[in-house]
């Protein structure tokens, strides 16, 4: 097991109090996992993701833990999650495009990200650093090159292959493909299904707000709302038969192939998520949903309605109530390392 | 690369035949003839007041049609002959300009070069200590805030009217006629250490609180926490942040050197320093619109010189100029 | 990486550099500036030692206990010593190297012989014989001979773009036999007019001047002053002129004038605070700036010995009347009464208390200065006078048909003393009813206004000190009225040709006639009085105060040491000043 | 339309900005309120801003005397005179509180008018780039390069008497280019953001995509523009005050420091008269630049102290 969240609830200081933007949300990312996070702006996916790596000064741990291999990640404790970073758990920021400053050589930031955690042997990194450059086609050259004279889906590629230089356990890709054309998407997200591949990283978080590209590299996908998971499961079952009714709502308002951006309507999902400054007890779904009832006024538990497939939703406990119902393609359990490739 | 440059080149002589055409009126366009208030005071009778203003006018250029005027005005721009001065007559522009810049020079540059290295220092340690920052901030404020004029009579008031530390005014002593004597060097050093700390307390409050600023802004961009989430030492990441907020500071700074051959009036006039700036008082004082002619082009081709080497330092250092010369917004 | 430098480790050292740097630019140019004494050709050298200076090597630090420091004369960089250039020759030009033929002396009202020894009318007061004084030498060593004076004459009377011109019109001719000159008129001479030409004018050598082209006389740039003078320029640069003491000038012999101060140094202006403190620091010994409240420190008040002309108010010997002028032609100033109205609204005593501080003293009625007071006719200025009586201001007010539209009082922008003066005279005006907006257009819009009649009212004060009443009257009255006064005479614009004629028989009258002069003077100072064609407000001050720390035995009025102690253009050159520099001791030195 | 667009949330501040923490979090406008109050600097330097402006309100008619009154000259401070008097015997106090209104109303003009010009030639060349663009540049470049004091003279010359309205103009007109450049910059970025994309595909007209979408975007950045170029400007007018080509027959702050160099109040230790206006400029300005950096923190939440 790769990575075990539990219970993790993380809370940005306000001034209306603690605003609990993560709320208890447990997860298990097993070996050569990667496993894609969704949900709308301010779901809570994006803290996740910099919960696990990065807690800035207004960011706190307000309960529960993660494991990394086994070992407790020191969320709040900034120094000891430094020597971490990069090593253990690593980054690829949604900010990829601005991320590498702009002043200094690529491979100068390589170099002083080295010296930071004190890697004694940089050759034996450099020469793996190259061998990488050129798996991705990309000239060794380029360690000479500023950010700036370089393409952005070079700067995408680049940030990916610094982020997991030093074989990190877990890389959390943050909206890695929001800003690409959909040939670089593609490209991005094969890269990182093959460093998976390679054993470069061991498991990876992909959070976006784009299912589509999660379906090409996800090997599971987790949805979450309003600061909660709402399903988690196989890529398949997400995008062929998902459960909860936020995910179904996801899923439909997905467009079809061939569709122009000026013929369609912003039909969405009605509705807006619930403030998280007092989030309303029970399911925080509950004024969007169609399918609502009095139940939902209680907190849903993420439950297992079947291995591998979890849903928080009281309507779907209900109906499935532990059976299987719904047709799961084999191997796209979450839990098994044997899944790798799917979903492409 | 070749198109952006060239681009710049022609802006720059556009800017410049602009600035050469303008400068061409002044003496031309403002209303009352310097002439006539120069040649007032010779008290002449019309016939004799007739002859000397047309020996004035050629002397001056202002003869001729307005054409062949220009066009006489843009061949002595060429050939570097700036003409000749009225309050001075006749002494020549570039002549007096010649010996008025050194002393410019001497002040600003140091002063100007000086409060950029230990006000950038400052402005990047106050960026990050916060005790420092609670000291440097305030102080650099009010040293921004400052009037010059004010910093000019009241540093002069407590160094050389109140504790008599320092000479009040001057280049350098009157008794001294310039030689290369160590008095000499000494009177000169003593009478540029007033004027020199007043341009460079003033500049050295702007330098700090804009390299704190931007160091506070970098520390909190994209590569910042990049850098930050990879685990880089806080140390390492200043030292990017610092890197960074020091190219627009580098601008302000080439931008600061092109207008250094204006001089500093107000402080070169309240300690009476015998540079550019007071050349350009006097002139004004006097309505020497052939000398400010000759100044303003020096002004205008020190600032074109300055723009165009801040574009070719920035094309070399500076991501964002790349962009925009790819077409990219700036 | 050009940011290297910048972003690199702090080191002292770079500081060091920086600075040096700096400096070495200073210290070279500085240095390389006092070397332009061959400065090549046609080119006016701004900066150079003269070729007249002696053979030995310059001097690098002037002896204080052998240097005289001047200054309040010069507004920017010396540039030429052409006595012809009334614009802007440099200090000294006239006076300590050029000379004129009389000085004036206007303690005693007597015109000194100087270059010439004697001048003459003959007994039908139409030829002037000049005697030029024997064993005067030009600084190349060449002899003043009369045909150098006859020359100097003949351009004044014959070259139009002579400066001198209008004093010397009425010459015919001037002819040298030796060291005698003789002048001869064109009809009656212009007695008056001469007369100011003897002691204004300079000598010049006519070796030099002939060479120079006769419409440049007045500007060709002159660095290399050769003069009769009892000084030679030295050295010069854009912060002072330096002058040395010639040894075997003429006057040592023939005037008994010794200077006791081997140099001459006159500083070029800085501000009021410089020139205060310069003075107090002993660093200028005489100065001719305007220093306000320069009256609480002399006396030996506050330790300075400050010395000036008067030891009490108004401490400023009068210089020139500033007069309040308007245009005559325009309505209301063409009603007498409403000029009447301004001139008993005027307060003086705010002008001179609250702008000068007492420095200054208010004009006479008639304007003429007080070494003219020979000439006022004292029953015409009690009968027709005016002074400050708002209540009469009033009345004449009501009288003018003035009906309260604004008039405009105009003074060049940054003539700040005159600034402040037309604020007090506007509020005194206003106090009355009329409605002054003041005004403060930029010098040589202001001068092509006043030339072109394009104003309401203004400051002036064109008319020097002088040795009669005519140049004054010449000013008020003369016509014709052109559609440019370029003379700076009438600009009031005021049409009098019964005035005219008065000035122009004045101007015809011998000055040794006395009584008819004094007469024709006061029928003008009457008409002068009841037409009001301009108003006296206050005479602004030669300037002077000394410093007793290096030098003492500087003039004051009413002693035998009364020479006029000022270095301006057309004093120095003109008046009795040389006296007052050679009557200089050095001070007894300080325990 | 991709997914993203579903759910990116409409109208959100700057799409694509660094992350921000939940939609709940973001600011509202009595959040900038609520964090303006807390802020220190910005309490600080507003409050002192305030109080120098009531002073400049009331001060002419709290002042015993006017500035045109006369008294003993060059008397030190006393209970008549609370600041003194100067060589023309005006009194000091009532020049300073008429000299600080002057300095506000040079110091308003100015920046209002280089904001106006500044915004309208900015937001244009931004907008429009192509050869509109690079002729304001260029236009831009002129300004910048010539010299503002030798153009003061010249323009100066043309007018017989220079009022507070004229200084104030021409300093707006001279500073604009900087404002004109960052509204430039601004609108170039923004203007390729997606929720001006699509202001632009649901049509609106772009006098009004620039007036509705782009210029909230900036306003505060703008605001604080407009703060630094206000207090510029009375840095810039007292030193043309302190050479004399300052507004004539108008006390003003520049104006007393220039009359005080020029009548020797060094020399004769008269602090009382130079002392006094360069402090309260200093101070003006000085609580400017404080409250700036203050609303900056208020504006950009990364700023403020955690």
């Amino acid at each position: 097991m790769s990575l075990t969240v539990e219970n993790l609830s993380v809370a940005y200081r306000s001034r209306r109090g603690d605003i609990t933007a993560v709320d208890s949300v447990s997860f298990r990312l097993a070996d050569g996992e990667i496993m894609g996070l969704a949900g709308e702006s301010g779901s809570g996916k994006s803290t996740i993701g910099n919960a696990l790596i990065y807690m800035d000064p207004r960011m706190k741990l307000a309960g529960g833990k993660a494991l990394l291999d086994g070992k407790e990640l020191p969320l709040s404790d900034n120094d000891a999650m430094r020597k971490l970073r990069m090593t253990e758990v690593s980054l690829v920021p949604q900010y990829a495009m601005s991320a590498l400053p702009p002043t200094r050589r690529i491979g100068k930031i390589i170099a002083d990200l080295l010296k930071s955690h004190g890697i004694k042997d940089r050759d034996e990194v450099l020469s793996e650093l190259l061998r990488r450059l050129e798996l991705i086609g990309l000239k060794d050259e380029i360690l000479r090159r500023y950010a700036f004279e370089l393409s952005g889906g070079m700067r995408q590629r680049v940030t990916i292959i610094m982020s997991s230089l030093l074989n990190p356990s877990l890389l959390i890709a943050d909206e890695v493909t929001s800003a690409l054309d959909v040939s670089t998407q593609r490209a991005v997200g094969e890269m990182l299904i093959e460093f998976r591949d390679r054993g470069y990283i061991k498991s990876a978080i992909a959070i976006t707000h784009d299912l589509s590209i999660l379906a090409q590299i996800a090997d599971s996908i987790t949805i979450m709302y309003a600061g909660r998971l709402a399903e988690k499961a196989s890529t398949a079952a997400i995008t062929e038969a998902p459960l909860h009714p936020y995910t179904q709502a996801l899923i439909a308002s997905l467009p079809e192939v061939g569709v122009r951006h000026e013929d369609t309507t912003l039909t969405g999902i009605p509705g807006r998520p619930p403030s998280l400054v007092n989030p309303p007890s029970g399911c925080r779904f509950r004024e969007r949903c169609p399918f609502a009832f009095e139940k939902c006024t209680e907190t849903p538990p993420f439950a297992e309605i079947r291995p591998g497939h979890q849903v928080a939703c009281w309507k779907v406990s209900q109906e499935h109530g532990g059976g299987a119902r719904v047709t799961v393609p084999a191997g796209a359990i979450a839990d098994s390392a044997s899944t790798k490739g799917t979903g492409k | 690369m070749r198109r952006f440059l060239s681009r710049k080149l022609i802006t720059y002589l556009i800017a410049f035949v602009i600035g050469v055409t303008v400068d061409w009126g002044i003496p031309r366009l403002i209303p009352g003839d310097p002439v006539q208030a120069y040649l007032s005071q010779f008290r002449l009778q019309p016939a004799g007041y007739d002859a000397l203003y047309k020996t004035m006018s050629e002397a001056f250029g202002t003869n001729g049609s307005a054409w062949d005027q220009y066009m006489h005005y843009w061949q002595s721009i060429l050939t570097w002959n700036m003409g000749v001065s009225i309050g001075n007559f006749p002494a020549r522009v570039t002549t007096l300009i010649g010996q008025a810049l050194p002393y410019t020079l001497a002040l600003l540059i140091p002063a100007i070069v000086l409060s950029y290295i230990l006000g950038n220092r400052l402005g990047a340690a106050a960026a990050r200590r916060k005790g420092l920052d609670n000291s440097v901030l305030p102080l650099g404020y009010v040293f921004q805030a400052m009037p010059y004029p004010w910093l000019a009579l009241i540093i002069p008031y407590l160094l050389a009217v109140v504790w008599h530390v320092f000479p009040l005014s001057g280049g350098y002593s009157n008794s001294l006629l310039p030689t290369w004597s160590w008095t000499f060097i000494g009177s000169l050093l003593t009478h540029w250490f007033l004027p020199f700390l007043t341009v460079f307390l003033v500049s050295l409050g702007g330098w700090a609180i804009g390299m704190r600023n931007l160091v506070i802004y970098e520390l909190e961009n994209d590569s910042s926490r990049y850098l930050r989430a990879l685990g880089a030492r806080e140390r390492v990441i200043r030292r990017y942040a610092y890197r960074n907020a020091s190219l627009p500071q580098l601008s302000g700074l080439a931008l600061q050197l092109g207008v250094v051959v204006g001089g500093n009036i107000v402080t070169e006039i309240a300690f009476q320093y015998p540079g550019l700036g007071k050349l350009l008082y006097t002139a004004i004082g006097n309505k020497d619109y052939f000398l400010l002619q000759g100044i303003f082009i020096f002004i205008i081709i020190g600032v074109l010189i300055a723009n165009f080497v801040i574009d070719l330092v920035f094309i070399s250092i500076d991501p964002r100029t790349r962009l925009s010369m790819q077409g990219a917004p700036a | 990486m050009p940011t290297r430098k910048m972003t690199g480790r702090w080191r002292p050292a770079k500081l060091v550099a920086v600075t040096a740097a700096g400096l070495l630019t200073l210290a070279t140019a500085a240095a390389c500036s006092s070397s332009g004494s061959s400065s090549s050709g046609s080119a006016p050298a701004a900066t150079g030692s003269s070729s007249a200076s002696t053979g030995t090597s310059p001097i690098t630090q002037f002896p204080r206990n052998e240097t005289l420091y001047t200054s309040g004369t010069l507004y920017s960089a010396p540039s030429t010593w052409n006595p012809y250039n009334l614009g802007n020759y440099t200090t000294g030009a006239q006076g300590l190297i050029y000379e004129p033929l009389f000085l004036y002396d206007p303690a005693k009202g007597v015109l000194k012989p100087w270059l010439a020894s004697s001048g003459t009318w003959d007994a039908a007061n139409k030829v002037y014989t000049i005697k030029v004084r024997d064993n005067v030498k030009w600084s190349d060593g060449q002899p003043l001979t009369g045909a150098d004076v006859a020359w100097s004459i003949t351009s004044a009377a014959t070259n139009a773009a002579n400066p001198y011109n209008s004093n010397a019109a009425s010459v015919a001719s001037a002819t040298a036999s030796g060291n005698t000159v003789t002048v001869t008129f064109k009809g009656t001479p212009a007695y008056a007019a001469w007369d100011s030409y003897l002691w204004k004018a300079p000598v010049v050598s006519k070796a030099e001047f002939s060479k120079v082209p006769a419409t440049q006389v007045a500007t060709w740039a002159d660095t290399k002053p050769v003069g009769t003078g009892p000084m030679t320029l030295l050295t010069y640069n854009a912060t002072e002129t330096a002058y040395q003491v010639k040894p075997d000038w003429w006057g040592s012999t023939a005037m008994g004038l010794n200077f006791k101060f081997k140099y001459l140094v006159d500083v070029v202006n800085g501000s009021n605070n410089v020139e205060l403190g310069a003075l107090t620091s002993g660093q200028v010994d005489w100065s001719n700036n305007f220093l306000p409240n320069i009256n609480q420190l002399i006396n030996g008040i506050g330790g300075y010995g400050f010395k000036t002309y008067y030891p009490n108010a108004p401490y400023m010997l009068p210089a020139n009347t500033a007069w309040l002028t308007f245009n005559t032609n325009k309505a209301p100033f063409n009603n007498v009464n409403f000029r009447k109205a301004m001139a008993y609204a005027i307060n003086p005593d705010h002008v001179v208390n609250n702008v000068y501080g007492g420095l200054v003293k208010a004009a006479d009625p008639t304007g003429l200065l007080p070494n003219l007071s020979q000439y006022v006719d004292q029953g015409v200025v009690s009968q027709y006078g005016f002074k400050y009586d708002p209540n009469k201001a009033k009345a004449f007010l009501a009288q003018s048909g003035y009906h309260g539209q604004q008039v405009t009082l105009q003074v060049p922008n940054g003539w700040t003393d005159w600034m402040a003066a037309i604020n007090t005279l506007a509020q005194d005006m206003k106090a009355v009813g009329i409605n002054v907006q003041t005004v403060t257009p930029e010098y040589a819009a202001r001068t092509t206004n006043l030339t072109t009649g394009n104003y309401d009212m203004a400051i002036d004060n064109n008319a020097n000190l002088d040795s009669t009443p005519w140049t004054y009257f010449q000013r008020v009255y003369n016509l014709p009225i052109q559609s440019q006064q370029t003379a700076q005479l009438n600009w009031e614009r005021f049409n009098s040709p019964a005035d005219w004629a008065l000035v122009q028989k004045a101007g015809s009258t011998p000055t040794s006639d006395t009584a008819s002069l004094k007469a024709t003077y006061g029928q003008l100072e009457k008409d002068f009085l009841q037409q009001l064609p301009m108003i006296p407000v206050w005479y602004n001050g030669a300037w002077f105060q000394g410093s007793t720390q290096h030098w003492t035995n500087y003039p004051t009025s009413g002693t035998a040491n009364d020479a006029i102690p000022s270095l301006w253009r057309g004093y120095i050159g003109s008046l009795t000043s040389v006296y007052a520099l050679a009557n200089l001791s050095p001070a007894p030195k300080a325990s | 339309m991709s997914l993203a667009d579903t759910l990116q949330e409409p109208g959100a501040p700057v799409p694509g900005a660094p992350a921000r923490p939940a939609a709940a979090l973001r600011p509202r406008r009595n959040d900038f309120l609520y964090y303006g109050l807390r802020n220190k600097k910005l309490v600080f330097g507003l409050g002192l801003e305030i109080l120098l402006v009531i002073l400049a309100i009331i001060g002419p008619s709290i002042s015993p005397h006017n500035t045109t009154d006369y008294f003993k000259l060059n008397a030190s401070p006393t209970g008549a005179n609370w600041l003194g008097t100067d060589f023309q015997g005006h009194d000091v106090f009532a020049q300073l509180v008429n000299g600080l209104r002057e300095s506000y109303l040079v110091g308003a003009l100015g920046a209002v008018s280089a904001a106006i010009v500044g915004m309208v030639l900015g937001f244009i060349a931004g907008w429009r780039g192509g050869i509109l663009d690079e002729i304001l540049q260029l236009l831009t470049n002129v300004i910048v390069m010539i010299p503002s004091l030798v153009l003061l003279v010249v323009v100066g010359a043309y007018l017989n008497t220079r009022s507070v309205l004229f200084e104030g103009v021409f300093i707006g007109l001279t500073t604009w280019p900087w404002v004109a450049r960052a509204v430039r910059a601004q609108t170039f970025s923004l203007r390729s953001r997606e929720f001006v994309d699509l202001a632009r595909l649901s049509g609106k007209r772009p006098t009004s995509i620039v007036i509705r979408d782009i210029a909230p975007n900036m306003a505060s950045y703008l605001f604080l523009v407009v703060i630094l170029l206000f207090g510029s400007s009375m840095l810039l007018a007292a030193s043309y005050d302190f050479l004399g080509l300052g507004p004539s027959g108008v006390v003003s702050l520049g104006g007393m420091m220039q009359n005080a160099n020029l009548n020797s109040a060094l020399f004769f230790k008269e602090w009382w008269w130079f002392f006094p206006p360069g402090l309260v400029l200093t101070a003006m300005v000085a609580s400017l630049l404080v409250a700036n950096v203050g609303l900056d923190e208020v504006f950009n939440p990364k700023l403020r102290e955690s």
